[in-house]
């Protein structure tokens, strides 16, 4: 059982707490991918590494945050996850201030030359923000700790005009949908089946006004083959979109469709 | 059994605060261990009436439940507000619409998966409100969503007699 | 004029109808003769929050104006009703939104810099959709990146008056 705890960060495995990981410990990838996803980023795991270690961020020992630091990055560049080159580029930066560090410096610099100070004014910055976002976060807001009340009014007519859209603004929006429909891959659109969709539409409406409507009463026989194949198609296709359930109580006996029911 | 005072001002604030009218049943569902009765919460109501006599707004029972409401005769004054069109024609507005004209019927769960974006609740109601969209049915998963498909004065808008006259996304691939 | 009870009520009811804050101008606009002058107003609003003082609701002042609102200490019950609940938001998210919020005009690449990692375009196309965040014009710097700042309807959605409400971050010592 893997359980990880958002405040302290703690992956616990069975119960105990693993804090270094050994290195014939199989880990699964899954749970991996918990401890990345837990991230922010390279300097969220700085910081996150500092705090375990209980150090001031303002001194960090150098070289055992880069040693911890790397370890991670490898450990997860072994599983092949895709790393963000954020990570990467912060273990080449610890590197450098690490042999920075090592090379003794000719002449005695004065403090302010300590090769750690640039990260240790980010990770300074960066736990500002953070600290900021929990905060934000307490601030009470809209439809969570206030309500706004919006009273209806009684003869309220609206007297607005309707907006005047045109059809080519219709089209631009709907490429616009496209578009962040393949960002947010899982969804495909699908189009070719409109006149089926609308009768979906149909059809719904009328079960919803009555309830049950019988599988006859949805065709239309004044539309030909054609109708009666858009209408069974919208049946078959709202059966399997779990909208409606198709009852029939005896063999042979009339068929409804009613609202699905759990 | 919280005290009676409690219970007042729990069941105001629901009303103040929903979108929709609530029925007995959903006022009931608020509280999750004793549950008021019907005749309790009715007489909730009745109370809270009495207590906005003197106030410009009262709560009456509609088809599908109760709900808070201006009393009528203020319409006079307040026909220059909720003018703000800014919602309207925005990309969120049509974008909106597309979805459920192509994709009908559709959730709003099913249009945020689509944009990313969580829906304005503001857009849905002009669009019921404009009559372009309506409310079909509710899907049987939990939450019982809404089902979203367009009417036939959205068709009439712009000039089609079906579905099916709408642009065809042959572009589909090309992007 | 009209009786200042009168006065109560519709300046009430208005606030009850809107669907967005208005501003004492906007509430002064109510009125085609005899327009209230905002001090008139602001008496009227206090006077309807003393006698809000045992309700469950009451009207407050936030960046773009006045609005009625449930008191805060009802969100346990009311999280039940209008269910569409986006209310919590990513650490991505917060963090995109507070250094945005405390560090504006702000560049893409500024965000970038503070959290070190690439910024989720989502993130911010969600912001500006939610009219939190807009481009407040382009920095003078290669690729004249967008400049992005916090709205006033951001202060609004955070029950705020102003930027300077927003709470204080920690004083840490920086050697």
């Amino acid at each position: 059982m893997i359980q990880t705890n958002s405040d302290q960060l703690e992956v616990k495995i069975n119960g105990s707490v693993i804090t270094d990981i050994p290195d014939d410990l199989f880990i699964p990838p899954d749970a991996l991918r918990v401890i990345l996803e837990r991230f922010e980023g390279p300097l969220d795991l700085l910081l996150y590494l500092i705090k375990k270690q209980n150090i001031d961020i303002v001194d960090i020992p150098i070289l055992p945050i880069t040693k911890q630091y790397v370890e991670y990055i490898n450990m997860m560049q072994q599983l092949e996850f895709e790393l963000a080159s954020d990570y990467l580029v912060m273990a080449a930066t610890l590197a450098e201030i690490k042999s920075r560090m090592l090379v003794p410096n000719e002449i005695e610099d004065e403090e302010e030359d300590d090769p750690r100070a640039n990260l240790i004014k980010r990770l300074l910055e960066y736990q500002k923000y953070k600290d900021l976002s929990v905060k934000i976060d307490e601030v009470p807001r809209l439809n969570r700790d206030t309500f706004v009340i919006s009273g209806i009014l009684a003869n309220f007519k609206r007297k607005e005009t309707m907006p005047t859209i045109k059809m080519s603004q219709l089209q631009e929006a709907f490429h616009e949908v496209l578009k962040r429909a393949e960002i947010n891959a899982s969804h495909n659109i699908q189009t070719e089946t409109l006149s089926v969709r609308e009768r979906m539409s149909k059809i719904l409406d009328e079960i919803s006004k009555q309830e049950t409507i019988s599988f006859i009463d949805c065709f239309d026989f004044n539309e030909g083959k054609m109708g009666a194949i858009v209408t069974f198609l919208a049946i078959l296709e709202m059966v399997k979109e779990n909208l409606i359930d198709i009852i029939q109580n005896e063999d042979f006996s009339m068929i409804y469709l009613q609202t699905r029911t759990i | 059994m919280k005290n009676v005072g409690n219970l007042e001002l729990i069941i105001e604030s629901a009303l103040m605060a929903s979108n929709e009218p609530l029925s007995l049943q959903d006022i009931a569902n608020l509280f999750d261990t004793n549950k008021p009765s019907k005749n309790q919460i009715k007489k909730v109501i009745d109370d809270l009436n009495k207590s906005f006599a003197k106030r410009s707004f009262e709560i009456i029972q509609v088809a599908t439940g109760y709900r808070i409401q201006v009393k009528t005769g203020y319409d006079e004054w307040l026909s220059k507000i909720n003018k703000q069109s800014s919602t309207r024609y925005s990309k969120a507005f049509l974008e909106t619409l597309v979805i459920i004209a192509y994709k009908q019927p559709v959730t709003r769960g099913d249009i945020e998966g689509i944009r990313g974006v969580a829906v304005n609740p503001q857009i849905i109601r002009n669009l019921i409100e404009f009559e372009w969209v309506k409310v079909v049915g509710h899907k049987e998963t939990p939450g019982k969503p809404e089902l979203l498909a367009t009417t036939k004065k959205f068709l009439d808008y712009f000039n089609m007699t079906s579905l099916s006259e709408l642009p065809p996304p042959e572009e589909i691939e090309a992007i």
